[in-house]
């Protein structure tokens, strides 16, 4: 069960192959990735910038990654985000989750993007067309699919 | 007691963090906001609904009626955007 | 909208490149890759034969690709399946989905998985330790997990 | 026409496919099953179980009522275990 922030962009595959590692008893593995989107409300954006509160987002993240634990048989996880500017495009977030099962997998996955949305302390301010800085709005929909899971 | 500001709450207060020692009838994380924003003109404007801040205590979420006695870090930011 | 046939092994990076190649509108993309577990039903197997339907296996596939996409907005999707020997730990299948949605991209993964098991023509045989074949039965599971989607 | 078999269904057959000549009395997929099954041992032992093969003509899944008038191949299978 592996947490990590970090600037950089990461590989896919390679992150898969370090949490399989030789194993021969994983049935399923999920992956969410969230990528940088050009448009936002309908308006092109420049970049992202990702603010966040270091200590307490590793802390944060640690606390989800165990609730999805105690709630599905999970051989392994990760959730790796990134901090710092990003273009559109570039990958933001990585979620993936092992399990025997796939239902069990793809449950635990969407259960981390969730939880992480609404509760991981990550702030993303757009720059528009024009130069100007945005933060983005929490949207409602986040904390309503949070909800959900009781 | 150090306060930390994230976000838009740090750009309207023009701080990332400060120490501050609020009087005693200070008891909770929402009179902390009250007692804040009180300050000056870039901490009212920070706090001006106070009802979409979130606070965090030594990093972990709280809510406004925690009482705040004991704490080391107090953090106050929007909503979150991450993912 | 891609599916694919194959004996040999895929990287789920250079897929997921390929699929989304330089587009900056996509928000979220999904994988679910299956793998060969070492244990059928508490016993331990050493390798496992994977039969197919050539021609009517593709057919299928893009009937179920066709569906997902007419039920959710997707911006892409992949199905491919290896065929032939597989020992434990080697990949199976890989399901990709490209969505602006994180939502839409997870459901759509899970229903070509859930449509892949019980209406692509695939078959397993797995050789047990003491090197007799055994065809794997259909799980009522997977129809029951096909059933939900109406 | 040409009938193919897969996974034990061809085992049990001892083939992966032939070409059938059916009387005109064999009019859907299930009839073929049933005349299939009357041909031999082999045959019998693969279709032992008839409500549990799977059945497409010209590579779609079908019901055992469908029609086979027209068909090019009809293929036989147990429940697929892909994935």
């Amino acid at each position: 069960m592996v947490v990590r922030l970090q600037p950089h962009d990461f590989d896919i595959s390679a992150e898969i192959d370090q949490l399989v590692a030789g194993r021969t008893d994983i049935g399923a593995v999920v992956t969410f990735a969230g990528l940088v989107r050009d448009m936002a409300k309908g308006a092109p954006i420049l970049d992202m910038t990702l603010e966040h509160y270091p200590g307490m987002c590793e802390a944060e993240l640690e606390r989800i990654e165990a609730e999805a634990r105690s709630r599905w048989e999970l051989q392994g996880s990760l959730i790796l985000h990134r901090y710092g500017r990003l273009t559109p495009g570039e990958r933001i977030v990585l979620v993936v989750t092992l399990s025997p099962h796939r239902h069990a997998a793809f449950e635990a996955a969407e259960f981390l993007m969730d939880y992480l949305k609404t509760r991981a302390p990550f702030w993303k301010k757009e720059t528009a067309a024009d130069g100007t800085g945005h933060w983005v709005d929490a949207r409602e929909i986040d904390d309503a699919a949070m909800a959900r899971w009781g | 007691m150090r306060v930390r500001y994230f976000a838009w709450v740090r750009e309207r207060i023009g701080r990332a963090e400060e120490d501050v020692s609020p009087p005693v009838d200070v008891v909770t994380a929402g009179d902390l906001v009250k007692w804040l924003k009180a300050r000056d003109e870039q901490s009212d404007y920070a706090f001006e609904r106070p009802e979409v801040i979130r606070i965090a205590i030594d990093q972990m979420h709280v809510q406004p009626t925690t009482p705040i006695a004991g704490a080391r870090e107090i953090a106050f930011f929007p909503p979150m955007t991450g993912g």
